[in-house]
């Protein structure tokens, strides 16, 4: 109970930022970009998300160990990704 | 066990002298519904001994057939396909419904709260919840098994299990699929539970190890089932309705099933060890009667071996036909795991330096298993070599190897933390000369299995062969031998164990003369535990009394 | 009785003899290892076995030293291990340019082999002694994986692509192949024998058992196909010509580059429209399900063989389909009474 | 503690702090499973996306961009309300609370009709691998695309959303659940852990919409004329 409880304005703001964002990754779409289109709609996603854990879900406030369990889901997809992605990338330069 | 033994340490808290328990867990309610409706952590460990001993003994009958077709080279015991099913069966009920749960479901269940001075896991519902999704998993795969069964082995590699397979693959995948949901609440309850239950004083560094390697267990149950569950969900979708995400004749890679597989699959053996490592981290200070040796670097290990774990999984693709950069990659990480290991094993080793070491029942396990253990992880760092894995893998070398792992390892450090805490779990004493044989029994019965399996790899019989070219059968014969002496090393505690439960002698709250918070309360614990939370005032493992300064 | 105990595999190939170099020493590092833990245990369990039940024992809590040295120094080892392995695994995936490719497809549950000169055979694989093997491999149905113990060499056999593994033959013998991946009822049946012969012997088994050139059997195939109507070595050829090609490095029309070998070869005549060629369109229709593995290995080894100058030229007679020739397995996709003409194949894209 | 607070407190803590926030930290270790879940299913996804580049970017551009879009906006809208009724809770302003958490639940229904919706268009479009599918217009593309890893893409997405969907509607089961205790006057500013679990759940399931978008729907060049139900 002594958490603080976040102001209604806050949401609002972040709700229209979540909106804007949407509408440009959608724009963007519609521009010739190859595969770029990935890399801006993930970049742009991660930027959402980030938004949506800190303030709807109030991670901003929340404990180290809510930090820790986020970090070490995170942690692991990337070292799933990369280790796996490191087999795939490589694989055409030597392979059996 | 005279009352002398228990004055003698400095136990983690000092609690009031228990006092003759009136009411206990056991005998707080009876009847069936009282313990299907239970959420006392102790009576769901109960519950849990029972359906992980059950499938130990389905998985162990299946290993039998499996030996006893292996006696002779043309198999005439079993067809070809009873025999792909036999190890199937055998591999996919002793990996996940005995080896993954049986250490922190049963001896996890039951000690953490106890350990950590807690009335109970933080989410109690959540831990039955687990239990009968384990129990509804354990059945479905069990029916699949029965009613036709799966000849995929445990693995499940594609296309075969997706393409070729004409057994019940999707129903044992399903049945696999849900009890890892319960591997997944078990852990995420443990770490909650560590994390927020802990009595007062009891900080981070006076946990006792084992619960350090619970915790690291549970890191890995939580963080790799999830994969699992995509992997065995996109064979289903695969084999229902023939899309192509592994298969290479519809544009997928076989491989990408093999990764995500043994992202799971390859920390699932250590979770299987790790928290064997911790029952064994706790017997020995104790019948050592000695501090543990370095407890920062034990404790660290066990995060470690948790986190790298995760770095090494294609170590099972060496021969796959991965990329050969990162074969090595995956070589030179492999070996990296082998260190925070060798750390545990030379501290064990190093506590019983100038100790006053009892070999009672419980130690003989643990020093069994720091014996099979190393064997097992020393060649392991054999098949991390990728010159000679290019020559054992996929032969009776691994098979030997992981059996030392998780036979050796998992099963005798289970074993040994049965014997460790059975006396507070039951509140009564077993036979020590039958409990004595029956480590001795298995210790040899195990050796004389596995050792010809290593000298039948290295010559090169494949594994899940059901006929074999008519050399190996000598080194055959030696090794079904010696799962038949196994065999009664499995048997026979089964008997004194239930016997103990009638005739045994009352063990009293702490007949090890142990320090940890479990021992402060009466065997067997009431309901709730301790009647006051312990507030914790020191180390675990202050069996020393002599004040010398640790120089090694 | 224990005398006829086998202890250690035969010794076939230079790999083996450098892999069982490694397998000793590390014998040797963990057997110190495992003996010195097992006497300490010993020692430790005996000399300070409990003689009273009220036994004092000294407080020792650890040496920060102590526990350090025995964290980082086995890691001198491991890289000794690590770079050891290494060094024989990376030069199992490169084969010496110079030897001969002979290709395996596995199938539940068989091996069929295709020498370069043409022999087939099934569940055996005869080679000369003393000289490196090149093997290209591929499965028809699930991995499979190809074992041969006594040259210590183990690979698996993937659908859908190749894999190359090399052995270099020191004796001469009958040696078990076994395939170690487990791929379904009869997988411990999917054995056979390689047969290392002296090269007399060799040049003599190759005599009995020839069948024409696998680049002979290709080039039939490709005129057969009708490739050659647009892979042709004239100014209008609608598709590049083939002379030269393997092994040489590709622009491709979206800019990247490609070296042109066993996989790319494969996936071009399966899936053409996955890497264009530079300059050129797409016309190509898939051959997938035409042509099945052995077939497409002939392809290869022909295109592997034309040499400039050497594609053959569009007016060239091929036996006409008049007298039913066989079909192939994945169906002709000329009638048998069609009169050849050098129309293109009709792209039915049939997917 | 006030003894009010007491049959709140269950029987194993030892006080409401400590219960509440061992109830946020299970919720998180388990979104950290979720993360997990669905980072697997990325992973594959990433691996073909980089093998196969312009199928799949061919594939995309057939998806409905306009629903995918729509969708994007109701359930962030969505997680606004569910924010909203969280603060509702915490501040005791019950009827505030009850709008929001009804618009929370209507909003989620349009996402799943939606949804349903853009299935039924994909399937008249012959977007389904394996049922109901059209290799030829792949082929035509320019360059074409190979049908079998179009297929592929298409996969990934039936089952990247399928389990969307999934999550969704486990999340409306709980969100109903949510409503029934709100009604009994089960959520006040000293009990409102459940809404604030569930909530956090809830924004969840939206981030991995959020990242869904992008993944699926904007891989590929759109144009003008692709915005149709």
């Amino acid at each position: 109970m002594s958490e603080s409880i976040t102001p209604t304005r806050t949401y609002y703001r972040v709700f229209a930022t979540l909106i804007a964002l949407t509408l440009l990754t959608v724009g963007l779409s519609f521009l010739e970009l190859g595969a770029w289109h990935t890399t801006a709609g993930v970049l742009i996603g991660v930027v959402k998300a980030t938004l949506v854990a800190l303030f709807f879900m109030h991670l901003l406030h929340s404990s180290r160990a809510s930090w820790l369990a986020v970090l070490a889901g995170l942690f692991w997809l990337l070292l799933l990704m990369t280790l796996t992605l490191s087999d795939y990338l490589t694989r055409p330069m030597l392979a059996y | 066990m005279s009352s002398t033994i228990t004055t003698r340490f400095v136990p983690q808290a000092k609690a009031r002298p228990p006092r003759a328990p009136e009411v206990n867990y056991l005998n707080v309610a009876y009847g069936v519904k009282s313990w299907l409706l239970t959420t006392d952590h102790k009576r769901i460990a109960i519950l849990y001994l029972f359906t992980v001993t059950l499938m130990f003994f389905l998985g162990g009958a299946a290993a039998t057939v499996i030996r006893l077709n292996l006696m002779t080279p043309t198999g005439e015991l079993v067809t070809a396909d009873t025999y792909n099913k036999l190890f199937s069966a055998h591999g996919i009920i002793m990996v996940w419904f005995f080896l993954v749960p049986v250490v922190p479901t049963v001896l996890g269940n039951f000690l953490l709260p106890l350990m950590i001075g807690a009335r109970d896991l933080a989410f109690p519902k959540l831990n039955l919840l687990s239990w009968y999704i384990f129990t509804i998993g354990a059945v479905i795969t069990l029916w699949a098994i029965l009613a036709g069964g799966v000849d995929t082995g445990w693995t499940f590699y594609t296309p075969f299990s997706t393409r070729s397979a004409r057994t019940n693959v999707i129903p044992t995948i399903i049945g696999i699929f849900i009890s890892g949901f319960s591997s997944i609440l078990t852990g995420l309850n443990f770490i909650v539970t560590m994390h927020r239950m802990r009595a007062p004083g009891l900080t981070w560094f006076r946990m006792p190890l084992f619960l350090w390697a619970i915790y690291a267990g549970s890191i890995i149950l939580v963080l790799a089932t999830p994969v699992l569950a995509v992997a065995l969900i996109l064979i289903g979708v695969e084999r229902a309705w023939g899309i192509g995400i592994f298969d290479p004749e519809l544009g997928g890679d076989p491989l990408l099933f093999q990764h995500l597989f043994w992202f799971y699959s390859h920390p699932v053996v250590y979770i299987m060890i790790l928290p064997a490592m911790g029952v064994v981290t706790e017997i020995i200070p104790c019948f050592a009667r000695k501090n543990i040796y370095g407890y920062e670097f034990v404790a660290a290990s066990s995060v470690g071996i948790a986190v790298l774990s995760f770095f090494v999984w294609a170590h099972h693709m060496f021969v796959a036909g991965q990329s050969v950069y990162s074969a090595m990659i995956f070589s030179a990480l492999s070996y990296l795991v082998a260190v925070p290991s060798g750390v545990k094993v030379f501290s064990w080793t190093a506590t019983l330096y100038k100790g006053s070491v009892s070999l009672r029942t419980p130690m003989l396990f643990a020093v069994g298993f720091i014996a099979l253990f190393t064997m097992g992880g020393l060649t392991g760092l054999m098949l991390a070599a990728l010159g000679v894995d290019m020559h054992v893998h996929d032969t009776y070398f691994i098979i030997a190897h992981f059996h030392f792992i998780m036979v050796g390892g998992a099963v005798m450090g289970y074993m040994g933390g049965l014997h460790f805490w059975w006396p507070k779990m039951t509140g009564r004493m077993y036979s020590e000369f039958l409990s004595k044989l029956a480590a001795l029994i298995i210790f040899v019965g195990f050796m004389l299995t596995f050792l010809p399996q290593f000298v039948l790899g290295y010559l090169g019989m494949p594994r899940r062969y059901h006929v074999y070219p008519p050399e190996f059968q000598i080194l055959n014969v030696m090794s079904s031998a010696g799962a038949s002496i196994l065999a009664v090393g499995y048997v026979l505690p089964l008997f004194y164990l239930i016997w103990s439960l009638y005739g045994g002698k009352p063990a009293g709250p702490n007949p090890w003369g142990a320090t940890g918070l479990e021992w402060q309360t009466p065997s067997p614990p009431p309901p709730h535990n301790f009647d006051e939370t312990p507030i914790v005032t020191t180390a675990p493992y202050e069996y020393s009394l002599e004040e010398t300064d640790g120089v090694g | 009785m224990f005398a006829e105990v086998p202890l250690f595999p035969e010794q076939a190939s230079t790999t083996a003899e450098r892999v069982d170099a490694l397998f000793f020493f590390l014998c040797a590092v963990t057997g110190i290892m495992a003996v010195s833990i097992a006497l300490l245990l010993l020692y430790f369990a005996v000399k300070y076995r409990r003689r009273a039940e009220d036994d004092r024992t000294p407080r020792i809590l650890g040496n920060k030293r102590l526990e350090w040295f025995w964290t980082i120094s086995p890691m001198f080892v491991f890289l000794i291990m690590f770079l050891w392995g290494a060094s024989i695994y990376t030069s199992v995936a490169q084969p010496p340019p110079d030897a001969p490719e002979v290709f395996v497809i596995g199938k539940q549950w068989m091996w069929k082999i295709q020498h370069p000169d043409g022999q087939r055979e099934i569940n055996d694989l005869h080679i000369p002694v003393g000289r490196p093997v090149k093997l290209t491999l591929t499965s028809e149905d699930v991995i499979h994986d190809f074992f041969v113990p006594a040259f210590r060499t183990k690979i698996d056999v993937v659908p859908g692509r190749y894999v190359h593994t090399w052995f270099h033959p020191t004796k001469t013998g009958r040696f078990h192949l076994f395939c170690s991946q487990y791929c379904g009822t009869s997988h411990a049946n999917m054995v056979g024998s390689v047969v290392v012969m002296e090269r007399a012997e060799y040049a003599e088994w190759l005599d009995s058992h020839a069948e024409g050139s696998l680049a002979l059997q290709g080039r039939k195939l490709f005129l057969k196909l009708q490739c050659i109507t647009c892979h042709s070595a004239n100014s209008q050829a609608r598709a590049p010509v083939l002379e030269d090609l393997y092994g040489r490095t590709v622009n491709l029309r979206d800019g990247r580059t490609v070296v042109a070998d066993n996989g790319y070869l494969r996936e071009s005549i399966l899936y053409p429209e996955a890497k264009v060629v530079q300059g050129w369109e797409s016309i190509m229709p898939t051959f997938k399900g035409q042509v099945n593995e052995e077939e497409l290995i002939r392809l290869l080894a022909f295109i592997k063989s034309l040499k400039p100058g050497r594609t053959p030229v569009r007016t060239e007679d091929f036996p006409p389909p008049l007298g039913a020739p066989e079909t192939p397995p994945g169906g002709n996709p000329k009638p048998p009474q069609a009169v050849p003409t050098n129309r293109p194949e009709g792209k039915s894209n049939r997917s | 503690m006030a003894s009010a607070n007491y049959s709140i407190l269950a029987h194993h803590f030892e006080n409401l702090e400590q219960q509440r926030e061992t109830e946020t930290m299970g919720m998180w270790l388990f979104l950290a499973t979720e993360i997990l879940i669905f980072g697997a299913i990325f992973t594959g996804y990433t691996i073909y996306r980089v093998r196969y580049p312009r199928d799949f970017e061919a594939a995309s551009a057939h998806l409905n961009l306009l629903i995918g879009s729509i969708n994007t906006i109701v359930l962030l809208s969505s997680s606004l309300t569910m924010a909203l009724s969280v603060h509702a809770t915490r501040v005791g302003r019950q009827k505030m609370l009850m709008t929001c958490l009804t618009l929370t639940i209507v909003l989620g229904a349009t996402f799943l009709g939606l949804k349903a919706l853009e299935y039924y268009s994909d399937y008249e479009d012959f977007l389904v691998p394996g049922l109901r599918f059209r290799p030829g217009e792949w082929t035509e593309l320019t360059p074409p695309a190979n049908p079998q890893h179009v297929q592929l893409m298409l996969a990934f997405y039936y089952i990247m959303t399928g389990m969307h969907a999934v999550h969704m509607l486990v999340g409306m089961g709980l969100l109903v659940w949510l409503v029934l205790r709100a009604r009994q006057g089960m959520l006040t500013p000293v009990r409102y852990m459940a809404i604030e679990v569930i909530g956090l759940y809830w924004h969840f399931v939206d981030i991995v919409w959020i990242f869904l978008l992008p993944l699926l729907y904007l891989t590929g060049t759109h144009h003008g004329s692709d915005l149709h139900f």
